[in-house]
């Protein structure tokens, strides 16, 4: 591990990146307040805070994807305007976004010239970027394909794109938020060398992650954003994860969950030989076999993107798949006409799924109409054969919502004026209150509060002690190691072995993750 | 925290857009050397000056009824049914035949005859809307261009029907024989008249309105009380949700394009039946395309819908008047229609970014 | 059907085709950006009544055809503030521009000129006339001969025959139709516009966070579509017609579009798609009730022809294209 | 005060609702009167616009088209006190008077003369709508061509079968085309505003065109050969000029009652030799007389000589 330059060496220079009473509001939500910050060059600097925390905003305003609405930037001392991404491309910066952005059917090589053309036509363009992309690549250890399509590449290699990007444009300042997120710890691996390759080169390099681990691992300082405002910059040799915690939630934080020992009784999901083509014909399931029992919790860890979301599709009936999954000892229908979310609902599946956005909400239905999707056809929401019984609806949703302390209490209210968390327990308190008997959950507290965060595992667990099945996907192993009775880890659409929590530790999981099968693994 | 209270979204922003488009309709005819203010006493005089007016407004507004409650049935499941036009063609070719070859003896009375004409029109209505919703549903087509082709083709179809199978034998013209006497549909003027309200004998406004006037309730109770109208709507503000709740997209988007067409179907019942009372070519007149202002001025809303009927209906019977009593040409309509799209479709934002700045401003003062 | 035959209709589609492939390359450009524009009938329509009404009134088609291009641009640059500045839907900006168009070019017309909507027919230098290439076979050569020049190309060589009855005697407006696919391709595959151009249609965070403006980039393919599309109203009124009748698009910037469709998003398969649409109507033209040995084709099939067959490619049953991947949807900043 | 309600194509067609227009201008000119006029967008508004005419008072409502016929025999019951006139259409009723031309004994005449005039044999024909109307223009026109020349070969096409056959010059250009590249080398235009692109066409590619319905020689001065006039606009002023007091019935405009007849004027002078003129007049004659009758196409529905 790379350490800080010499003290002496940070004084006299100036700050590759100093921002002073940097303000943003997009509507009524301020999401960056008041904030200054200052980066030395050559150091790795870490951010970090809560969903929504503004770390997103204070980087793109950095990079002029979006203007402040008040504040300064001086780049290397000078004071710089960037209005837009070309003038922070000027400035020496570059940012690698959380989602890339690169034209998938592209070759590498046009995204990489894309917008630093040298002249009006292609071809001469092309011929420097090629040889120029070269050299770049021996010397970070940066090897890509330029000839090939985005489309084909994996995550990790459009990373490596989209720093190549970056450097391609001179840049010295290179920003990446949350780049871990999609990577295998593997990859993670591979990325940090190549981050502290370039700053031995001298360049400056902005980090946002939410894994403290990552913090502590690479950077030389960090700093803490909570709610629009930067709570403190540290030098990491000075800090730890707990402390860093407590400054980014702003109370002490209990990582772990208090549990009783599971009471596994009869199995309720067994799933056997599962295999599952997308619609690209791509294999992402190829040949999960596990099983849940009642009264026990199965974590499934992996990077994401290794088959959990097609798992959990396939599992709540929107994805077809070929194989057998039995509920209850009964089979349940693979790809014909029963093989919809109706009637796995009807089976006694209930759904916490991984994007509540995307699939549990309806963001422009008010709270009570979301409180009843997916099982709208109950009898108990009926008022007669045609018509369904609104009243009996708010009723039921006005309960749900007390009960599940949803705050703002009002069911009238629509799903998107609700923060991240409340819409959590709107989607939680739906498919928990149904009392199934297996309940599948995906990344339960993604941007989710800590606060939050406890109330929903407590109802997991609830649920479970109640004698019922739960199958939790998670990226977050810190999640799957305090909930999981039992753990099995994905990897490329494979289970690549299962592990009793206190029998595992991170590194392991990490390890299995990573596709490295340890002794009696498949 | 919503940025705007929900009558500025549903009373406030349509009415600003409107009033741009009304004032730029007003510069149109100023700029063809009219005066705008003239105009628009031509018009309303003449849609409502008279229970005559009255009877062409209201007759026109009923189409709209109709293909106004088919788009934004369509809309909410989003879909954007631009076939109204052809469906309502296709609609009327249903009812024509019921009326032509449905034996009278089955249709003893014109109420008989409207519940054939209604199964047929809307029967075939459906159908027309039901290759375009399949191709949506099952191969990815844009219904937009489909629905658009498969206006072409109807007109090509009734064309070929109506100067060869379907024709009046030694006549001149393309239309088919006249309906039966029985299947003819009380007036206005008759359904008034026991009432000892005088209606103007000659406007075409019938029964059917009362029938629009019941499928604005219908339709209402549809959509925001029934099941298939909550799957609808929810597969409209995200397909990727419904599927996670076991909606199924193919039955949706078949189910909202067919119950599409089969309203603009419907529309026959007026214009065919009612008011040609025989098959012709283009009875519908546009109607099909008015049908998309008619669902973005209501917002998608049957009552809106109503609202928004009546004014395209005192458009189209002021816009004829125009063109009798000036020299105005009755595209000047066609002129208000684009621009009460572009303006309360296209360019809403225009209009709800400031007005939402106002009052988010507003309520931060409130806060403050 | 002799081989003369063949080369006549074949040079009528070419005609037909021309109006198609000004606006499918029109549409080529608007899609390639992300931007969908079922607004092409419409800018066909102002264009043409644009170019009829200038050209007829100054007597140069030249003018018209400026004026003509000009009132394109001006609703492509509606469609664009629409579009691009308010993030407006775009189908229903391009409907109600076509709305638009239909309604106030008979006003205009009518306000203008008194004639029913129309404008008068154009004479003279008010239309482009057909030019006749060197070495084809041409109303001179008719006079000098002495016979009709149906005779002397019925007595040319075949070679001579596709010269002069095909390739020869069109407008200026269909030479520059075909080079503008060659042209496109060019600026579309070979620049650094193209480049951009085709990656704000794919993926335009892509060029925002590279630092290119995605609104004027957007702008500027809506001016292209805006031009092209002008052109090829200048062409429907005084190159193949002279002068403007109401409606006179009649469908065609619906066919572009799904002639776009058919050629995947590609210049030089515009060419092959927009022909094969001209063919159809010149044969329906030629032919109105075509005989196929007892069954008899009715004349409305074959007008109905390019609209079913645009069904059947868009059901993939002719391969499946794919869209630009960003058509459609205004782009709003995320990360 | 008189109304008129002109037909889809609108009255500034060149054609038929222009020759109306004429008429109905002439009477304003001429007795200072004022009248009621509208253009027709759609088949939807005829009835429309009849009732709204009558409404009024307005007396004669007069009527161009024979798509008016239905909507005529539907309206006219309910305004017994109001007199209409249908030029082309056809009705029952008793307020009714129906004006018939025969475009036939005109269309002959205009056939012999493009017989003579052609040099290759071959003669097209171009119609609008496909009705049995224009049917009638394209056999008279046959049997004339035949008269004159029995080898002679009459290619007759058809625009479109819907009301916009009739505005379509784009579509009448390719169609002369086609019948050039066929060996015709004069074309009859019988089709409304699209013949405006026949005539047009003809004249860019160096043959002769005969125009229809008003005196069209001057489109395309030189190089239209004659045109056949349907005096719609005598019949319309003659109905203006009668007011209220318009018998109904019907009214026969045949050469006889010169309806319909051949245009000379300045124009096409240089076109039309003496003998080609005594030629046709001569026939005229004897279609005045009767010894000559030209076949009417929808007296039975059939044309002897020529093949749809
Ligand atoms: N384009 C936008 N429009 C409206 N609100 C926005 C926009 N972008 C961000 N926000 C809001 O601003 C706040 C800060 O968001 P930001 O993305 O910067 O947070 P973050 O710290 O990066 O969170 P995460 O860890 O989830 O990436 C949030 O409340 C977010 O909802
Ligand atoms: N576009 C509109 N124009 C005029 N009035 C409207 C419009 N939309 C709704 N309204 C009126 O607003 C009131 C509320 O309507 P309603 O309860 O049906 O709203 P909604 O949007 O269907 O709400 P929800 O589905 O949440 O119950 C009713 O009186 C209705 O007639
Ligand atoms: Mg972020
Ligand atoms: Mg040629």
């Amino acid at each position: 591990m790379a350490g800080i330059k010499t003290e002496g060496q940070q004084a006299t220079v100036a700050p590759a990146i100093e921002l002073r009473g940097i303000s943003k509001a997009f509507g009524p939500v301020q999401a960056n307040k008041d904030i200054s910050i200052s980066v030395q060059p050559g150091t790795i600097h870490g951010i970090i805070g809560e969903n929504g925390a503004g770390k997103s905003t204070l980087m793109s305003i950095l990079y002029g994807f979006y203007k402040a609405d008040e504040g300064q930037i001086f780049i290397h001392g000078k004071e710089t305007q960037i209005p837009d991404s070309q003038a922070a491309i000027r400035a020496g910066i570059g940012m690698v976004f959380q989602h890339f952005k690169l034209v998938e059917n592209f070759s590498v090589l046009e995204n990489v010239i894309l917008g630093v053309e040298d002249g009006p036509m292609l071809r001469p363009s092309l011929a420097k970027a090629r040889k120029s992309l070269k050299s770049l690549a021996d010397e970070y250890e940066l090897h890509v394909d330029p000839e090939a399509l985005i489309e084909n590449l994996g995550v990790g290699t459009q990373q490596r794109v989209e720093i190549l990007k970056a450097l391609y444009r001179e840049a010295d300042i290179l920003i990446l938020d949350e780049p871990t997120g999609v990577l295998t710890p593997a990859e993670a691996d591979h990325l940090f060398r190549i981050l502290n390759g370039l700053r031995d080169q001298g360049k400056t390099i902005v980090l946002i992650t939410h894994k403290l681990r990552e913090i502590m691992e690479i950077t030389d300082t960090v700093s803490v954003m909570r709610r629009g405002q930067m709570t403190a910059t540290v030098k990491t040799k000075d800090t730890n994860p707990e402390e860093l915690a407590e400054l980014m939630v702003g109370r002490k934080v209990l990582l772990r969950v208090d549990k009783v020992p599971a009471q596994p009784g009869e199995k309720v999901l067994e799933v056997t030989d599962l295999h599952m083509v997308d619609d690209h014909g791509v294999e992402r399931l190829k040949g999960i076999n596990l099983n849940v029992r009642a009264g026990e919790i199965l974590g499934i860890a992996g990077v994401s993107g290794n088959g959990q979301t097609q798992l959990l599709e396939v599992l709540g009936g929107y994805a077809s798949a070929t194989g057998e999954i039995r509920i209850n000892d009964d089979p349940i229908d693979l790809t014909g006409k029963y093989s919809d979310g109706r009637s796995r609902r009807e089976r006694g599946i209930a759904h916490v799924p991984e994007d509540r956005q995307e699939h549990g909400l309806i963001m422009n239905f008010p709270a009570w109409q979301n409180m009843v999707f997916g099982y709208h056809h109950e009898p108990e929401y009926q008022k007669n054969k045609l018509l369904m019984d609104n009243a009996k609806m708010v009723e039921v949703a006005q309960d749900k919502m007390d009960r599940f302390d949803v705050r703002p209490p009002h069911p009238h209210l629509n799903a998107k004026s609700f923060s991240g968390g409340n819409q959590q327990k709107i989607v939680v308190a739906r498919e928990i209150e149904r009392n199934p008997d297996l309940l599948l959950v995906g990344q339960p507290t993604r941007g989710v509060d800590i606060g939050a965060i406890e109330f929903i595992h407590r109802q997991i667990i609830g649920l479970r002690d109640q004698g019922k099945a739960v199958l939790l996907v998670s990226v977050e192993l810190e999640e799957i190691l305090s909930l999981s009775d039992r753990i099995a880890v994905m990897f490329d659409g494979h289970i690549m072995g299962e592990r009793l929590p206190d029998q595992t530790d991170e590194r392991e999981l990490g390890l299995l993750m990573a596709g490295v099968t340890g002794e009696g693994d498949s | 925290m919503d940025k705007m209270p929900k009558w500025a979204d549903i009373a406030l922003i349509p009415f600003l857009n409107l009033l741009i488009a009304f004032v730029l309709s007003g510069l149109v005819i100023f700029a063809i050397g009219e005066n705008p203010f003239k105009a628009l006493m031509t018009m309303i005089d003449g849609a409502f000056g008279s229970t005559y007016g009255w009877g062409y407004t209201l007759y026109y507004t009923t189409n709209f009824i109709f293909t106004g409650l088919a788009v934004s049935i369509a809309f909410k499941a989003a879909m954007f049914n631009i076939g109204g036009e052809g469906q309502a063609m296709i609609g009327g070719l249903g009812v024509g035949l019921a009326c032509l070859f449905i034996p009278t003896a089955l249709m003893p009375h014109w109420s008989i005859a409207l519940v054939f004409a209604m199964i047929a029109g809307g029967l075939f209505g459906a159908g027309w809307a039901l290759i375009p919703a399949y191709l949506q549903a099952k191969r990815g087509s844009h219904v937009v261009i489909t629905t658009i082709m498969f206006n072409f083709i109807a007109t090509a179809l009734m064309g070929y029907l109506l100067i060869k199978p379907l024709k009046l034998k030694g006549a001149q013209e393309s239309a088919s024989a006249s309906f039966p006497d029985v299947t003819n549909l009380p007036t206005l003027h008759e359904i008034l008249a026991p009432l000892g309200i005088s209606f103007s004998k000659s406007a075409p406004a019938n029964v059917s309105l009362f029938v629009a006037l019941a499928m604005c309730v219908v339709v209402y109770l549809l959509m925001n009380r029934s099941r298939l109208g909550y799957e609808i709507r929810a597969f409209g503000e995200s397909p990727t949700a419904s599927v996670y709740a076991g909606i199924s997209p193919t039955k949706i988007i078949i189910v909202a394009m067919m119950l599409s067409g089969a309203i603009s179907g419907l529309l026959a019942i007026n214009a065919t039946m009612g008011q040609h009372e025989r098959l012709i070519l283009n009875a519908v007149e546009g109607a099909g395309f008015i049908g998309i202002a008619v669902a973005l001025m209501g917002r998608n809303h049957p009552f809106g819908v109503l609202l928004a009927a009546l004014l395209f209906g005192f458009l189209y019977q002021g816009g004829s008047e125009l063109s009798l009593w000036t020299k105005i040409p009755r595209e000047l309509i066609v002129v208000i229609q684009g621009l009460v799209i572009l303006f309360t479709g296209a360019l809403d934002n225009m209009v709800r970014m400031p007005v939402e700045r106002m009052f988010i401003a507003a309520a931060k003062r409130k806060d403050a | 059907m002799d081989f003369l035959t063949i080369i006549q209709i074949a040079d009528s589609a070419l005609r037909l085709a021309t109006p198609l492939l000004f606006a499918c390359l029109a549409g080529l450009f608007s899609e390639r950006a992300g931007i969908f524009d079922i607004g092409l009938e419409g800018k066909i329509l102002v264009s043409a009544f644009m170019a009829a009404a200038i050209a007829s009134v100054t007597g140069s088609a030249w003018i018209g055809l400026l004026c003509g291009v000009f009132a394109s641009i001006s609703f492509s640059a509606v469609h664009g503030v629409a579009s691009i500045t308010f993030r407006g839907n775009q189908l229903i900006s391009g409907v109600a521009l076509n709305f638009l168009a239909s309604g106030i070019t008979v006003l205009a017309a009518q306000a203008w000129f008194s004639q029913g909507g129309r404008t008068p027919p154009l004479m003279g230098a008010g239309r482009f006339l057909p030019i006749e290439l060197p070495f084809a076979l041409g109303r001179s050569d008719a006079e000098a001969a002495g016979v009709p020049l149906r005779v002397l190309i019925d007595q040319a060589n075949p070679i001579q025959q596709v010269y002069s009855e095909f390739i020869s005697g069109h407008t200026i407006l269909v030479y520059v139709a075909l080079l503008m696919v060659p042209l496109s391709w060019f600026v579309l595959f070979r620049t650094r516009f193209g480049l951009r151009l085709r990656a704000v249609g794919e993926n335009p965070a892509a060029v925002d966070t590279a630092g290119v403006s995605v609104i004027k980039l957007r702008y500027a393919s809506m001016a292209i579509a805006g031009t092209l599309c002008g052109l090829s109203g200048v062409y429907l009124a005084t190159g193949l017609g002279a002068g403007f009748i109401k409606e006179m698009s009649a469908g065609r910037g619906y066919i572009a579009l799904a002639a776009l469709i058919f050629a995947k998003w590609k210049p030089v398969p515009a060419l092959g798609a927009t022909f094969l649409f001209g063919l159809l109507e010149a044969i329906a033209n030629r032919y109105q009730n075509i005989d196929l040995g007892g069954i008899v084709i009715p004349v409305q099939f074959m007008q109905a022809l390019p609209y079913i067959l645009t069904v059947v490619i868009l059901a993939g049953f002719v391969g499946k294209s794919v869209a630009p991947k960003a058509g459609g949807q205004p782009y709003v900043k995320e990360r | 005060e008189p109304a008129i309600i002109f037909d889809l194509g609108g009255k500034f067609d060149k054609s038929f609702n222009e020759a109306g227009f004429n008429g109905a201008e002439k009477w304003a000119k001429e007795t200072g009167g004022s009248y009621l006029e509208v253009e027709l967008q759609s088949e939807a508004q005829r009835e429309q616009a009849l009732r709204r005419f009558a409404e009024t008072g307005a007396n004669p409502v007069i009527t161009m088209g024979f798509a008016m016929s239905t909507p005529i025999s539907e309206v006219a019951p309910d305004y017994p006190d109001t007199t209409f006139v249908t030029i082309d259409g056809w009705s029952d009723a008793p307020n009714v008077l129906n004006v018939a031309f025969s475009e036939h004994e005109g269309s002959y005449l205009v056939g012999m003369m493009a017989a003579t005039a052609s040099k290759s044999g071959t003669v097209g024909f171009i119609g609008g709508m496909d009705i049995p109307l224009i049917r009638k223009f394209a056999c008279g026109y046959a049997e004339g061509v035949l008269a004159v020349n029995p080898d002679a070969t009459v290619i007759a096409n058809m625009t479109g079968t819907t009301p916009s056959a009739w505005n379509d010059p784009v579509k009448g250009g390719e169609l002369t085309k086609a019948q050039i590249s066929q060996g015709a080398d004069i074309v009859y235009a019988a089709a409304g505003g699209t013949g405006l692109g026949v005539l047009q066409t003809a004249a860019d590619e160096g043959i002769l065109s005969i125009g229809v319905d008003s005196n069209q020689n001057h489109l395309q001065s030189g190089k239209v050969l004659t045109s056949m006039l349907k005096r719609v606009d005598v019949a319309v002023y003659e109905a203006m000029t009668m007011g209220a007091d318009i018998k109904p019935g019907v009214q026969v405009m045949n050469l006889a009652a010169e309806g319909v007849g051949y245009a000379l004027d300045e124009h096409n002078a240089a076109l039309v030799s003496d003998e080609m003129k005594a030629a046709v007049d001569a026939a005229a004659a004897k279609i005045i007389s009767g010894e000559l009758v030209v076949h009417d196409y929808m007296s039975d529905d059939s044309c002897p000589v020529l093949d749809f």
